[in-house]
């Protein structure tokens, strides 16, 4: 993977000021099955912090509590210094947040354009029924999928009948169609081409670089979370278990701390 | 990205059954239906004269309209069973209103109205609050609306609305000019819908090809409705239930495949979650959906209480909804809407209460015994769909 | 609820709300009877619904409670037997009402012949089809819910008229049909349907009750018909709908059965079951045969109301002027009896 | 593998709420029965009598038992909206072979359940095969054969059943010291089948709780079995039709949890199309629950024309079905078996079918006016529904 | 990523024995998307093959063919020399073809053990209605599992409550259950922790050695599919455009190939 061209953002400098999303201690259980207990993360305008850890170590439902869509049980979670009055996924979206899950949440019924402004349509005044700017949707559609290198793909085929690929980068596109704050990519990488990761990871710097706080949660250790993040948090149980600076750490440490080597000392219960 | 090819050949060289998929996705069915007609027409000599296919509407439109309602609420994955309940209660409520207490006609289908809405969004409110499935809530509410009907009816058990301006409904009839009016208001008004899209499509800069977009839905609309209207002018004239029926379709034509919240029926019927993400209220879209089939069963109520000049026990088809609760569920189901949520389109409640209107129509101008209707009645509803399956089978449709 | 531990349980189970008449009239009435025929009694009255598996469940849950009679209007005659069986060997009585019961033990059997009531209602359609000059007279029989006991008595009873007219030429029957569940939107769809097919052409639609009577005229004014252009006869009931038609000229004629009469009949049958006299003999003037037993029957008469006799339903208390004229003030019966 | 915390704990440390998931799913429903239960006591001093309750019990039979044919075909994400009218038609054409033509009442059982498991089969292939949705092909077939169930009929349009031995089967109870045998028999063979998959765990070296897999759930049903067949013997012993529903949901429940075909059945409602790769024949899966529920509902018509004493127009509901098919889907749904496939087990039937049979038996028994009654049991089963609902919410469960 | 420690078969033995499975020229439209515009590939016993592409060129278009999940539009498919009979699924896998899908198609409200067995339980006999031999099933479960070291899975929870890597985890394992032919990877390590990657494609190597025919749709063109396979089929708008030994060839050749580059001649129409 090619390096991003771009310099990092001042990582002790960022961790100083007030982080845009703080979340402390966060516990949350599914019935009987601790999902966290316990993770704490913060994420800072400018940075990319990795979010890594074995599969089912809860990763995915720290995103999603960040998200919005699960409450937890207990621990703060605040946004640029405040507690966060999130009750639900638009609650965190009308704060600057977007997230690509992992399960990427799209309707299969609806086309590319229509599950992009999902939520956020462009539409006419109130008393014409909010009808939807269709042509505005698609043009707008078709700049951010063209940045992204998609100009190609079709905005009218329903999306469930298109390939895993192509249906993580309508995603990932819908994250980026607003300016957003906070961007939470959960896996964003896992269903694209090389050439179509190396856009996405490209995308990433680009976005921090404009002063947006980015969270990747992601697999690609050598590649991806070390060279192209700022900061790593490890995971493990539910819990965080490690945290790196990206630029003094190599992978094998990072794998070390992910399924509990010796440098990992907190180990949750 | 790969497969340009198919992608950029998506205007161009679209194979016949994708456009089955889409514009025309109501193709099979009218095939369906026309089967149907041929079968009758060849049975009855009667069956295609202007006076019996102006019948056929008019009595199609009851179902149909309810039809429009229910679909809201199936495309989000939930069902009503109490609409036929609400348009029980509803119009005996109204005619309670008129008779009773000398309430203008205007303000008592008002109410009615209004009162079916409020009916669906407290069923809406208990199925996404509580958890209860729609099944069991809108049930339960029906007998319960049932037994509401039962205390609103006075002791004669029946309201006779002849003389109070109710009747007025269902008996006018709008011909010569005035009905060819009304055809070209409609006319216009899709034109310049359709117009305004495309203007804005060109002003963007996108494709927007003037036939496939405008001359040729705005030509079909014009050729059928004229068609129909000469038919009904031959009869005589366009009966008013016919024109709210044909309004009413129009407006839901309009708000599911133009506006934001038809678009949110499709999704929340799709995939809740992933429309709660994209921070879709999904609770709010539910009850939107029951409370629009509320009051368009209200509606529908007060026709049919218009039509039968009164109302009692039968109105609303009767403890548990009756013939007329199984055959708007049926019409829309036969139209194409999935009970699974998040398929089907405006066209399905216009032709599904056609086919059950000319299965019955039809058979009952042949004049055939009662266990022949029934059996036929059954094997023609299954047939009638399963062209229309057959047909998309041929065309290697896909859908999701 | 603790009711008074040594009043004697009468249930009285009705077949169905859609025939409106057993709950807004004969309950009433039967109650009141009751109330003077046997004070002490307790009068519990329940419905169907038109579903015979309910009733059924009615009839187990009434001997559960202690019931010393039950007054059975059946749901279904043909699917009574078990409610029969399950109080014979509970050995509680019980009374038939107005409906038949096939197939097990009764007491006796209180009701207007339907035989009766569809000869009523054939004896004048063919008076007044032998009044039109007209021939073949075209006839529309809009007939009730198939397979019912009552549907095939009337029709059996209508036919002793109507057979010999269409043997010979002067009726001939252009449409025919049941009308499931009595239910009048279809009886509408249907008196629309064979108007078309016949070219309008039909002369007299003859129905079986009120409700198919009133699709019929319902039908002919959505047609843009006017009263008196077709003949719509062989109504029964009297209910305050129908004889508003009457009023109008719209329909001819509603067999009128005095529910009064009727519930009180029940009322001396019952109170005199509880008294341990067993069922009245002075009561009882004929027999139904119903393939189990001949179960004694009180007969009582039925009178088919016209124009010319409209004050009759006033006079007998089933209706009062101000209640059928409502909404017809200026007809003229309507402007010389209602003041 | 991470969360081995979570994954490990799964036997010792199971909350509350992960107990009710699982073995104890059906707890909340009976608590929502309980509350009905006491309402009714309250209510009328008869309703707790021994007499009532056998009442109860067999009055929850016919709709019981269609409940549990109906699952299956819910289970696999379809529906069958003609078991009604299978009901009745076998039930006719039973009576016919019997009065008709002198068969032997075992035969002509014998025929009218296979016949309706043909026609289940027959819905089923058209469903798969033309691809028409099951709601329009059943809706089409049930008419057809409310059609045929009055050509069958003769002029009288009645069988009389007395005297013809099919009357035996809802006369029969038995009492006494063979009611208690059936109990201990059924206590064996579940024991039996307890222990088997014990013994095969033990063998297997896998953690087998004797006390939470064997003494308890048999100790439960020991002590439930004991107090029906105490109360049933206060009145007159145990009704055969009990004892069929009773062995019905033991064979159902043990095809649906611990057979191949109930896996299926499952997986078929989730995922088709999982299901299919994974090599099941999910047309023949459907088509064996179509067969069943066929096959069941002509039991349910049997003992229904048992019940009766005789077959008419009416038997099976009547046309389209009417409160028959109604509350027999209702049943299933308030059991909390999901229109969506993939969710429920045997109880809904029991449960569903006893939170129906008890609001209409409470409220005879309380006597109430039609409307009133109307009003109550719409409610209450909303109520009863809601119970269940706001526990399992309350105890955090998650669904799939 | 560590190489694979077992020698690599043979590609060129493996190349003049009679394929496993061969495809050749295979064709399918869905509507007017033209997904495959006649695609080959060959699969030899022992032998691992990828399959690269960019997003949506077709790759899961055609391993579902292979696993009869499609039927085509025209083309020739056989199995062993012979012209392949599979209308289904269920035929693929009486003649030995297991396949991980890249959408996983588990049942969600099934548990881990019944998903594994899903179509092929180990059953009691007929008159007792074939009751599943749950305990038998579980231990065989609890066995794959461990040799994937996922021992600690829970095999009781539906999978719909399971994170993404541990779904994707019990999807490979189903695969190789039973001794199949030929197994078919969809992108088997999208979701993967890097540990559980590595554990796959130690796997993948396995059992080629064994003798099986192994296909694996993979992106991860650097570390895995130059490193851990044998032969690399690059498709690109449905049809093949380069084919090379994996021992031959950079990285950067194949990614050229799949975008496009000089490299790559017979591009499809
Ligand atoms: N069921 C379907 N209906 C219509 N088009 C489809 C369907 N499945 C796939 N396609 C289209 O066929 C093409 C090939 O899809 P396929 O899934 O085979 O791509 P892929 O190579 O697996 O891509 P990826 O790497 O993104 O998984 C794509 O353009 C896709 O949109
Ligand atoms: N809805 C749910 N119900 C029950 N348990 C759940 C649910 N969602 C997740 N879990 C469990 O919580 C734990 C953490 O899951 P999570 O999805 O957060 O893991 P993850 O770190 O994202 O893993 P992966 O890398 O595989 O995506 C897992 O054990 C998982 O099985
Ligand atoms: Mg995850
Ligand atoms: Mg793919």
């Amino acid at each position: 993977m090619v390096k991003a061209a771009a310099t990092r953002g001042d990582v002790h400098a960022a961790n100083q000021s007030t982080p845009l999303i703080s979340m402390r201690n966060i516990r949350k259980s599914f019935g009987s099955v601790h999902a966290l207990q316990g993770a704490s993360v913060d994420v800072h305008a400018g940075e990319v912090v990795a979010l890594v850890g074995d599969n089912g170590a809860g990763k995915s439902t720290l995103v999603k509590i960040m998200a919005g869509v699960f409450g937890f049980d207990s621990g703060e979670y605040s946004i640029e210094g405040q507690p966060a009055k999130i009750a639900s996924p638009a609650d965190a979206t009308a704060l600057g947040i977007q997230t690509v899950y992992q399960d990427l949440a799209l309707c299969n019924n609806l086309d590319a354009v229509q599950n992009l402004f999902l939520g956020r349509e462009l539409t006419g005044p109130a008393w014409f029924g909010r009808r939807i700017r269709r042509a505005e949707c698609e043009v707008r559609a078709r700049e951010v999928l063209t940045r992204m290198r998609l100009g190609q793909l079709s905005l009218t085929r329903p999306v469930g009948a298109m390939s895993g690929g192509q249906r993580q980068n309508i995603a990932i596109a819908r994250s980026i169609l607003w300016t957003p704050k906070v961007v939470i990519f959960d896996e964003p990488t896992a269903a694209l081409s090389h050439s179509a990761s190396e856009q996405v990871s490209a995308l990433v710097r680009t976005l921090a670089n404009d002063g947006l706080g980015i969270v990747v949660v992601s697999h690609d250790i050598h590649n991806f979370v070390v060279n192209a993040t700022d900061r790593i948090e490890v995971m493990r149980l539910g819990a965080n278990v490690a945290s790196f600076k990206s630029s003094e750490v190599t992978g094998e440490q990072v794998v070390n701390a992910m399924v509990g080597g010796n440098e990992a000392v907190n180990l949750a219960g | 990205m790969a497969n340009s090819a198919a992608a950029s050949g998506d205007v161009k060289r679209r194979t016949f059954g994708e456009v089955l998929n889409s514009d025309m996705r109501a193709l099979p069915v009218i095939i369906g239906l026309v089967a149907l007609w041929v079968f009758f027409a060849l049975q009855s000599n009667v069956f295609l004269t202007p006076q019996n296919l102006s019948n056929l509407l008019v009595q199609s439109t009851v179902v149909g309209i309810m039809a429009i309602g229910l679909m809201f609420v199936l495309l989000v994955k939930e069902i009503d069973l109490s609409v036929a309940a609400i348009n029980g209660v509803t119009s005996v409520l109204m005619a309670k209103l008129v008779v009773d207490y000398g309430v203008s006609p205007w303000l008592a289908v008002t109410v009615a109205i209004v009162t079916g809405a409020a009916i669906g969004s407290f069923s809406a409110r208990w199925v996404t609050f509580v958890g209860v499935p729609s099944f069991v809530v809108t049930l339960g509410l029906g007998l319960a609306l049932n037994g509401l009907q039962l205390v609103l009816l006075p002791p004669t058990a029946r309201y006779g609305l002849m003389g109070t301006g109710i009747d007025k409904i269902a008996e006018t009839k709008i011909s010569g000019i005035t009905s060819w009016a009304a055809l070209v208001i409609g006319l216009v008004a899709f034109a310049a819908l359709v117009l305004s899209g495309i203007a804005r499509r060109k002003r963007a800069g996108l494709e927007a090809s003037l036939f496939s977009r405008f001359v040729l839905p705005l030509g079909a609309a014009a050729i059928f409705g004229a068609i129909v209207v000469t038919i009904l002018n031959a009869h005589q004239g366009i009966p008013v239930v016919v024109l709210i029926f044909a309004i009413l379709l129009g407006i839901g034509g309009y708000i599911l495949k133009e506006t934001r919240f038809g678009l949110y029926l499709y999704a929340v019927g799709n995939n809740d979650e992933a429309a709660r993400r994209a921070g879709v209220k999904v609770a709010r879209i539910k009850m939107a959906a029951f409370a629009i089939a509320g009051g368009i069963a209200a509606l529908a109520g007060v026709l049919g209480a218009s039509r039968a000049l009164g109302v009692g026990v039968f109105s609303g088809g009767g403890v548990g909804g009756g013939t007329l609760l199984l055959e708007s569920i049926a019409a829309t189901v036969i139209g194409g809407v999935s009970l699974f949520g998040g398929r089907g389109s405006i066209h399905a409640a216009l032709l599904g209460a056609l086919v059950i209107g000319t299965v019955q129509n039809g058979l009952n101008l042949m004049g055939v015994e009662n266990y022949v209707r029934l059996i036929v009645t059954g094997l023609l509803l299954v047939l009638a769909v399963s062209i229309d399956k057959l047909i998309e089978k041929a065309m290697g449709q896909q859908n999701f | 609820a603790a009711h008074a531990q040594d009043a004697k349980k009468v249930f009285f189970l009705l077949p169905n709300t859609t025939t409106i008449r057993f709950t807004s009239r004969d309950a009433p009435f039967f109650v009141a009877a009751m109330k003077e025929k046997a004070p002490n009694a307790q009068v519990i009255v329940q419905n169907g619904e038109g579903d015979p598996a309910r009733q059924q469940r009615l009839v187990e849950d009434a001997i559960t409670q202690g019931a010393s009679v039950i007054v059975l209007a059946a749901t279904d005659a043909n699917l009574a037997a078990g409610s029969l069986k399950a109080a014979a060997d509970a050995k509680v009585p019980v009374v038939l009402y107005d409906h038949d019961a096939v197939g097990g033990k009764a007491e006796a059997h209180v009701v207007f012949d339907s035989l009766s009531v569809g000869q009523a209602q054939g004896k004048r359609a063919a008076e007044l089809i032998n009044a039109m000059k007209k021939s073949p007279v075209k006839v529309a029989r809009v007939k009730g819910n198939e397979g019912e006991y009552g549907t095939g008595q009337y029709e059996k009873g209508q036919n002793e008229f109507l057979q010999p007219l269409i043997d010979s030429g002067k009726v001939k029957v252009v449409c025919e049909q049941y009308t499931q569940n009595w239910d009048p939107a279809l009886a509408q769809s249907f008196a629309e349907d064979c108007l078309t097919r016949n070219g309008g052409d039909v002369d007299v639609f003859l129905g079986m009750n009120d409700g198919t009577t009133g699709g019929s005229v319902a039908a002919l004014i959505s047609q843009g018909a006017k009263p008196g252009d077709k003949l719509v006869t062989g109504g029964q009931d009297a209910t305050v709908e129908a004889l508003r038609y009457v009023a109008q000229g719209w329909q001819d004629n509603s067999v009128l059965k005095d529910l009064k009469v009727e519930a009180t009949y029940a009322a001396d049958v019952v109170a005199s079951i509880l008294d341990g006299k067993g069922v009245p003999k002075d009561l009882i003037n004929g027999k139904v045969n119903n393939k189990f037993m001949d179960v004694p029957a009180v007969f009582l008469p039925v009178k088919n109301i016209t124009l010319d006799n409209l004050s009759d339903v006033v006079t007998a208390g089933v209706w009062t002027w101000p209640e059928i004229c409502k909404g017809i003030e200026d007809t003229e019966v309507c402007k010389k009896n209602n003041k």
